[in-house]
This record gives C-alpha cells, sequence and structure tokens, in this order.
C-alpha cells in the first residue's frame, strides 16, 4: 500500500531539487540560448534578422541606422542569430532577468555611408 | 442526489489547459458528456499564409508546448517529402534522438499530471523532479529547455559531439534510476490502482473505430505505432510498440511508463549508433504540391498535409494532432462513471488542447 | 477561578496560533517530503491576513452566519478542552460547528459546493462514530468522560486502548482533509470539485472557517494527547508522532472516493473498536 | 500523396462506408481552398499504417454529406471546417452550428482568404 515511502523518505534526507530562485542561479549551460544582444558597431542595418525572423520581434530602420528588438515576442530560437552576414548578433548564455514592465531593446548605430568610428550611442 | 450540471472547466485545476466539459450527473454519475472548444484557438494553421516556409517550423513547434521538438520534425519531413531533399544519416539520428528525449520528458510530464488528478501530490512532484533532468539536457544540447529548434529543412541545427552524447547518457541513466524508483508506486500501490483499475474502459473495437491513437490506442490492445513505419533512423533501431490489454486508465498509465523507459533506450541504441557525416544539406528551391506525412507523437500519431504552391508561402498547412483524434474516444469513456474518475479518465488520454486547437 | 480564565485565554488566542503554526510546519515537512524548500511556517498567517484584506461577497447570508456559527463552536469546544469539561459535550459543540459548515455551503446553488457538502456530511458520518467509540473505551478505563478525571490517570491510556487509537487516527485524517480522505475539500489544487464545499466561502468568511479549522486541529491533537497525559514528554512526542504519520500518510497515498471511505474506514475502525473494547471486558 | 480516390457528393458517403468495411480507421479530414468558389474536401483513412485518401472538390455554397454517422469521430473535423470555412455538413450528429471555436458574431469562414458574405436577402447564409 505505502510503495511511494522509500521515495519521500530519500527526498526528506536529501538536499531539496528546488532552488530559491533569485538567490540562488544554476551555471548557464554553454550552448544555451539567452538574451540577444547586437554589437551595433558591426551592424549594418541589412534588415536580414528582421525578415528571418519568425516571431518579427526585430524592426530594423536603415536609413536611420536603429534596431530595436522586442523582448516579449522574441522567441529566442537563433535564426536572427544565425542568418546574420555580419555574425554582429549573439546570444548570452543566461536569460534575461525577469522584470516588472515591457520595454523594447532599441539600439542607433551610426549610418555606414559616411565612414567614422564614433562611439555608438545605446540607450 | 437528483440532475445536476456540473461545469468542468474550461478553468478547472486539473485540466492543463483550458477544455470545457458540461457533465449531467445523477447521484454524482456521469450520465451525458457535451464537450465545448475553443478557448485556446490561434490560428496557427492560417500563419502559413503570411510566414514563409523556413519560419513555419519555429511555429509549428508553437503548436504543443511539450511536443514542440516532435511537430518540426514532423513538419520538415513533410516539406522535405515535397521538395525531394534527402537528409544526412546523421541528422536523421540526431532527429531521433532528440525526439525520444522529448518523449521521455512528456511522458514524464503526463506521469505527474496523472498522479496529481487523482490527487496523489508528492508523486507529482517527483515525476515533474525527474523530469527537470531532461529539460537541463534540452538546454544543454538543443539550447533552451521546451522548444530546442534543433530542426530545420534538410537536416538538424546542432551536432551532438561525443562528449555532449556521453554527457546525455549519464544524465538519462540518472533519469532511468529514477523512474525505475517509481515503478512500484506507479504500477503496483493500492491507492494508484484503486483509482485507475477498470476506470475509462476503451475496448479494441471501440478504440478503432473511434480512430483513437497513440497510448490511448495501444493501451487497448492495438499494436499501432507510427514509428513502425521507419521514418527518420527509426527503421533502424529496434523497437516494438508497447500494448497494453485492459484498455483502461491503468493500462494506458502502464503503456506511457513503459514507453519511457523504451524511449530512453532508444536513444542508447539511436546515440551508439550514430554515423558521421554532415548534419544539414543546402535547400534550395520552393515546396510544391501535396503531401500528408506523420510521426509518432508522444501522445500519439501526428498528421501533417502540407500543400506548396511553388511561392514561399504554403497553400494550406493542416495539422492534425494525436488530441483531435482521442476526443471521440474520451466522449465514449465517461457515461457511466463516478464524477471522482472524471479528471482521471480525462487525463488519461493525456489531452493537450492548445494541441487540439491549433 | 485564576486558572481558568487562563485556560480560557489559553483557548481563545493560543489555540489558534498553535494551530496556525501546525499547518506551516505541516507545509514545510510536506515540502520535504517532496524535495521542495516550501513556504515559510508563517505562511498559514499570511494567507488568513490577506484574506481578511479581501471584499466582503457572499452568495447569500447564510454563509455569514454559518461561517460565525462554525468558529464559535470550534472555539467553544476548545475552551471546554482547556477547561477539563466533558468529551461528549466538547463532541458535540464541535459537531454543531461542523454541520452548520456545511448548512452554509448547502445553502448556495453552485453544484460545486452541493456535492462537497454531501461529501463533507459522510465524512462527519464517518469519523463521529469513531469519536464516539473512543470515548466510550476511554469511559471503560476511567470511569469518566471528563477530562480532569482522565488527567489523574497514572498509566497512559495507549497501554489499554492501542486499537482505539488507531481508529482515532482515521477520524484525524478525515478531519485534517488529508489524502486518501480529502475529496471534500483541500488545502492543495481540489482536482475533483475545485474547493468542495468551501467554494463559496470567500474572503474574510474564508479566513474565519480557516482559523475554526485550526481551533479543531487543536482540539483533535489535544484528544489524541488524552491518551499519554502522565506526562509531557509523552504528550509531546506521541502528537508529535502521529501527525508525522498523518503527513507520511498523505504524501505516500492517492485521494479515493467516498463509497470506498465507507466500505474501508467504518469496518476497519469500528472492528478494531470493539476488538479493543472487549479486549478490555475481558481483562 | 498516393492513392487519392476521387469522389463526388452523391459517392462520398458510401464510398467511406467502403472503407470502414474493409476496416479503415478514419484519420481526419483536411478542407483546401482551391480558389473564391471551390474548395477540395479530404478525407484521410488508415489501415495498418498504409494511408488512402478520398477526394471531394465541392461549390464552396454546397451542402456536404456528413460523415459522422459512419465515423463518429469525423463530427469534430466537419465541426471545425464549418467554423473555419463556412461550407455547411448535412446531417452532423452533434452539430455546433459554427460555435465549436467561434463566437457568434466571428466572421464567416476565417480560414477562406475571400471570405463569403452573408447574403441579407435570404437571411441565412
Amino acid at each position: 500500500m505505502f510503495d511511494m515511502t522509500p521515495n519521500i523518505l530519500r527526498n526528506f534526507f536529501h538536499k531539496s531539487s528546488t532552488r530559491l530562485y533569485p538567490k540562488e542561479t544554476r551555471q548557464a549551460f554553454g550552448n544555451a540560448r539567452g538574451e540577444l544582444y547586437n554589437e551595433i558597431e558591426a551592424c549594418i542595418f541589412c534588415r536580414t534578422c528582421a525578415r528571418k525572423c519568425p516571431s518579427q520581434c526585430i524592426t530594423v530602420d536603415t536609413k536611420e541606422a536603429t534596431w530595436q528588438c522586442d523582448p516579449f515576442v522574441c522567441v529566442y530560437c537563433g535564426v536572427c542569430v544565425e542568418n546574420c552576414p555580419k555574425k554582429c548578433l549573439h546570444q548570452k548564455n543566461d536569460y534575461r532577468k525577469p522584470v516588472t514592465d515591457k520595454e523594447i531593446i532599441f539600439m542607433k548605430g551610426e549610418t555606414k555611408k559616411k565612414k567614422c568610428e564614433g562611439d555608438p550611442q545605446e540607450t | 442526489m437528483a440532475r445536476t450540471i456540473i461545469p468542468f472547466g474550461p478553468q478547472h485545476q486539473v485540466f492543463p489547459e483550458p477544455i470545457h466539459l458540461k457533465l449531467v450527473l445523477e447521484d454524482e454519475i456521469v450520465k451525458e458528456v457535451v464537450p465545448a472548444l475553443g478557448y485556446v484557438h490561434r490560428g496557427l494553421e492560417m500563419l502559413a499564409d503570411v510566414r514563409d516556409f523556413h519560419q513555419m517550423i519555429q511555429i509549428c513547434e508553437r503548436v504543443c508546448g511539450i511536443c514542440s521538438t516532435i511537430h518540426a520534425q514532423c513538419y520538415c519531413q513533410g516539406i522535405e517529402e515535397l521538395m525531394g531533399i534527402e537528409i544526412p544519416d546523421r541528422a536523421r539520428f540526431l532527429r531521433v534522438i532528440w525526439a525520444e528525449i522529448h518523449r521521455v520528458q512528456s511522458h514524464l510530464l503526463w506521469l505527474g499530471l496523472f498522479a496529481d488528478a487523482f490527487g496523489f501530490e508528492s508523486l507529482f512532484m517527483q515525476c515533474w523532479k525527474i523530469r527537470e533532468k531532461i529539460m537541463d539536457i534540452n538546454e544543454a544540447t538543443g539550447g533552451n529547455r521546451v522548444n530546442p529548434s534543433i530542426n530545420i529543412i534538410g537536416g538538424v541545427k546542432r551536432d551532438m559531439n561525443p562528449d555532449m552524447a556521453q554527457w546525455v547518457l549519464t544524465q538519462l541513466d540518472l533519469v532511468e534510476k529514477e523512474v525505475n524508483h517509481l515503478e512500484k508506486v506507479l504500477l503496483n500501490d493500492y491507492t494508484v490502482k484503486k483509482r485507475t483499475v477498470g476506470k475509462g474502459v476503451l475496448t479494441r473495437e471501440k478504440a478503432m473505430e473511434l480512430g483513437a491513437v497513440g497510448p490511448t490506442l495501444r493501451g487497448s490492445g492495438v499494436e499501432q505505432d507510427i514509428r513502425q513505419i521507419g521514418y527518420a533512423a527509426y527503421g533502424e533501431l529496434a523497437h516494438r510498440p508497447v500494448v497494453g490489454i485492459d484498455g483502461d486508465a491503468y493500462s494506458r498509465n502502464r503503456v506511457r511508463f513503459l514507453e519511457t523507459l523504451q524511449a530512453i533506450a532508444l536513444v542508447r541504441e539511436a546515440v551508439s549508433k550514430l554515423p558521421a557525416g554532415d548534419i544539414s544539406v543546402k535547400v534550395k528551391g520552393k515546396p510544391e504540391g501535396e503531401v500528408v506525412t506523420r510521426v509518432e507523437q508522444p501522445r500519439g500519431e501526428l498528421m501533417y498535409y502540407i500543400k506548396g504552391n511553388g511561392g514561399k508561402n504554403l497553400d494550406r498547412l493542416r495539422i492534425r494532432t494525436p488530441t483531435f483524434a482521442n476526443i471521440p474516444p474520451l466522449l465514449s469513456m465517461l457515461p457511466g462513471i463516478e464524477l471522482a474518475d472524471v479528471p482521471v479518465i480525462v487525463l488519461s488520454i493525456d489531452p493537450c488542447i492548445s494541441c487540439t486547437e491549433r | 477561578m485564576i486558572k481558568g480564565i487562563i485556560m480560557v485565554f489559553i483557548g481563545v488566542f493560543v489555540a489558534p496560533l498553535l494551530g496556525g503554526l501546525i499547518a506551516g510546519v505541516d507545509r514545510r515537512l510536506t515540502a520535504w517530503f517532496q524535495s521542495r524548500y516550501g513556504p515559510p511556517v508563517w505562511q498559514p498567517f499570511f494567507d488568513v491576513i490577506k484574506l481578511f484584506g479581501k471584499e466582503r461577497m457572499v452568495v447569500n447570508r447564510w454563509l455569514v452566519f454559518c461561517a460565525h456559527v462554525y468558529i464559535t463552536a470550534a472555539m467553544l469546544s476548545v475552551v471546554l478542552f482547556f477547561l477539563q469539561s466533558d468529551l461528549l459535550l466538547i463532541l458535540f459543540v464541535q459537531a454543531v460547528g461542523a454541520i452548520f459548515l456545511v448548512i452554509g455551503a448547502l445553502s448556495t446553488t453552485s453544484p460545486y459546493s452541493q456535492l462537497g457538502a454531501n461529501r463533507e456530511l459522510i465524512q462527519i458520518l464517518t469519523y463521529e462514530p469513531l469519536i464516539i467509540l473512543a470515548f466510550v473505551g476511554i469511559y471503560l478505563v476511567t470511569g469518566s468522560f471528563r477530562i480532569s478525571e482522565i488527567l489523574v490517570q497514572t498509566k497512559p491510556l495507549l497501554v489499554s486502548l492501542p486499537l482505539l487509537y488507531i481508529a482515532l487516527c482515521y477520524a484525524l485524517t478525515i478531519k485534517l482533509r488529508k489524502s486518501p480522505f480529502d475529496f471534500s475539500t483541500s488545502h492543495h489544487a481540489h482536482q475533483e470539485l475545485v474547493k468542495g464545499f468551501l467554494t463559496e466561502y470567500s474572503g474574510p468568511y474564508l479566513a474565519l472557517v480557516e482559523i475554526g479549522h485550526w481551533y479543531e486541529v487543536v482540539l483533535i491533537l489535544g484528544l489524541c494527547s488524552l491518551f499519554w497525559a502522565t506526562s509531557w514528554i509523552g504528550i509531546i512526542a506521541l502528537v508529535g508522532v502521529t501527525y508525522f504519520c498523518e503527513i507520511l500518510i498523505d504524501n505516500v497515498t492517492a485521494r479515493l472516493t467516498w463509497r470506498w471511505m465507507l466500505g474501508y474506514v467504518w469496518p476497519m475502525g469500528l472492528a478494531m473498536g470493539f476488538v479493543n473494547l472487549i479486549w478490555l471486558h475481558g481483562r | 500523396m498516393k492513392e487519392v480516390i476521387s469522389t463526388t457528393k452523391g459517392t462520398v458517403v458510401s464510398k467511406t462506408v467502403d472503407m470502414k468495411k474493409d476496416g479503415y480507421r478514419f484519420v481526419t479530414m483536411s478542407c483546401v481552398e482551391l480558389d473564391a468558389d471551390t474548395v477540395d474536401i479530404l478525407y484521410h483513412f488508415d489501415r495498418d499504417l498504409h494511408l488512402k485518401h478520398l477526394r471531394l472538390t465541392i461549390q464552396k455554397k454546397e451542402a456536404v454529406p456528413s460523415v459522422s454517422l459512419v465515423y463518429f469521430a469525423a463530427f469534430l473535423v466537419e465541426n471545425e471546417i464549418q467554423d473555419q470555412f463556412g461550407i455547411r455538413f448535412d446531417g452532423l450528429v452533434l452539430d455546433y452550428e459554427r460555435t465549436l471555436y467561434l463566437e457568434k458574431e466571428a466572421p464567416d469562414a476565417p480560414y477562406c482568404r475571400i471570405s463569403v458574405s452573408r447574403d441579407v436577402k435570404s437571411g441565412e447564409d
């Protein structure tokens, strides 16, 4: 009748399987696809990522040289990263931290017509 | 007590997803059932009209959160058939590995939910605790916990190097050990048997007639499993469908439990036979024509009908998920049983409602 | 007199605190059994405080009345227990509260509430005879129903009433709403009847019911403690072990049905009770 | 897709009965829009892991005889097609009247690229 007893007693005398999350985090796996970020200096605003994205979370304006991504729409599939011709899109190994407000990642780079080495602005 | 109508769902604790069953009861005995769907209908089939056929992979994955890889695999398989692409051997084996890892994950999730349906909280937690190891495998190999997104048209996206494969096997050994600890509980425990044996009986004939699929069909004693067709690399791996006899909730539970162990064995075999070579081929052209393709999902037979018109969008994508096929058998199981057994029987077909409605 | 006032004070104010603490420890231990951390021990108090802050929404006035009768009866029975009154009186006061809770649930039109109330009635019907049987056993040993008489015993009751104690544990499991008897309502997500007969109690009234439940837990554990009332260590050990076993059983069994309960608890409980009584008589 | 048998409105039910007699399991039906007026309805059957299909090409306005009396399992998918493509099925064992997925006020045929508009004069669509 009490076939579960050994299992729960084993649990009782072992460490908990859960973690007290914000205080204690697991080390990210090397292959994990986490937070998406763009090295805006290298970006040429070709819009490949925006076109390939299955969830259409990326908006690129070639003229204004802006790149924005809605992280709440992004599904972290990594298609944009694979297709980026400049290899300037990357994914970190860990996830974005939970937040209470929606936000959009907005990045402004330099238009590539004029060749200059000015600092990219990030807001 | 007189005739009562119980609104079972759409928001009910036992259902992981919203479905509404109108139960007409007499003295806690179910007399009639009328289902209502449509609470999570997302129109994913229609998205094939506006997204190109490569992007549909990720969308197909999201038809179901639990068997995501297998949906994508089925879709890719269909498109490959349409375009006449032969995928490399290594990719075929890798697809099997990920699909079977997903099956373990899905079955453990189900075993937990099933335990929850008859109020066995600690068993539920135990199953989900074991499942967490599989989610880690998914994340470490595929990149994400739930939707690893490793299938692409023409093969797979990621390779598995020998070190990684070895790590997966050791993790699976741990999982198998823990699953074996649960065998006595799930198949022998007095209270579990009391709640499952003889509940929701679906005879062999009825199962065939009503078009049941997957463990629901096999639990009734029909030896049918789409993996027998030998899609992907299943033709080269040794496996036989797990079959139950009685067709009750206990039998379906037993089938799923044994399939969990079988899936682990299949991963081991696939890893040992993993051939060297490329993992994908270059894809050129656009799909044209129509095709029906099927794979075996943890819940049963999954069918995709794909019609391409030579453009980048598909003409029609039709997804028939296993739960859709299992709802008519469910309706035949419910009348005549106690209210207390309704959750157990509904859960015993492993309902995935967002799959059903897509 | 002063002793009496202190006892009333303990019954009214300390008992619910103790009950809440037991509930918190219960959750914590359950979590450990399930390989989780679990909520803080004070969580039941936070829950109740939160419930008191909620909007007052009731389907009818009966519910309000019934919730108040329930908590009053539960409180009164605990006070009577601490005043070392008559066991039968305590039992009937407690039963009035339990019945009123069911009447409140029956007064609503919600099917979940109705079905839960029916099941709760069956549960009351199952555990009350067992408790009465235990009292009869106590009477046969001590010659009185009064707790004050029982407390002067020099030998623990458990020695002469071991089987009746097990029968009382059945009643305890039902009363604590633990698996396998948690079908009328339960603390965990309830898979058949949502919240069972508590479905329509909400906000502050649910908080009252919750506090009433703490009183009842203290009462039943108090009854258990009578079986080894000769020393404090005995009381603590007996109650501790009993409660630990309850949690263990809760975690190793599935929920069963009321039909099973009628077919199992009555024969088993009554048989054990009668065997114990016959044995007592024959000694 | 191999083994596709063409049928007409008149023969679809009898052919389905034949399928059932041959021991086929009903898999599902698919509705495919061909152009503004016509749709294809495909009936998929399976026996021992072997698929067979029936193809029925009809006008959107026409009502299709339901096969749910032959295979009870067909009622769900026929209701779905009613919802999504606005095609009527005659003789459904359980007719949701286009409310399986949709609300009453939803458009008639959300899955058609060119929606069928409601005819005001006749009252019904």
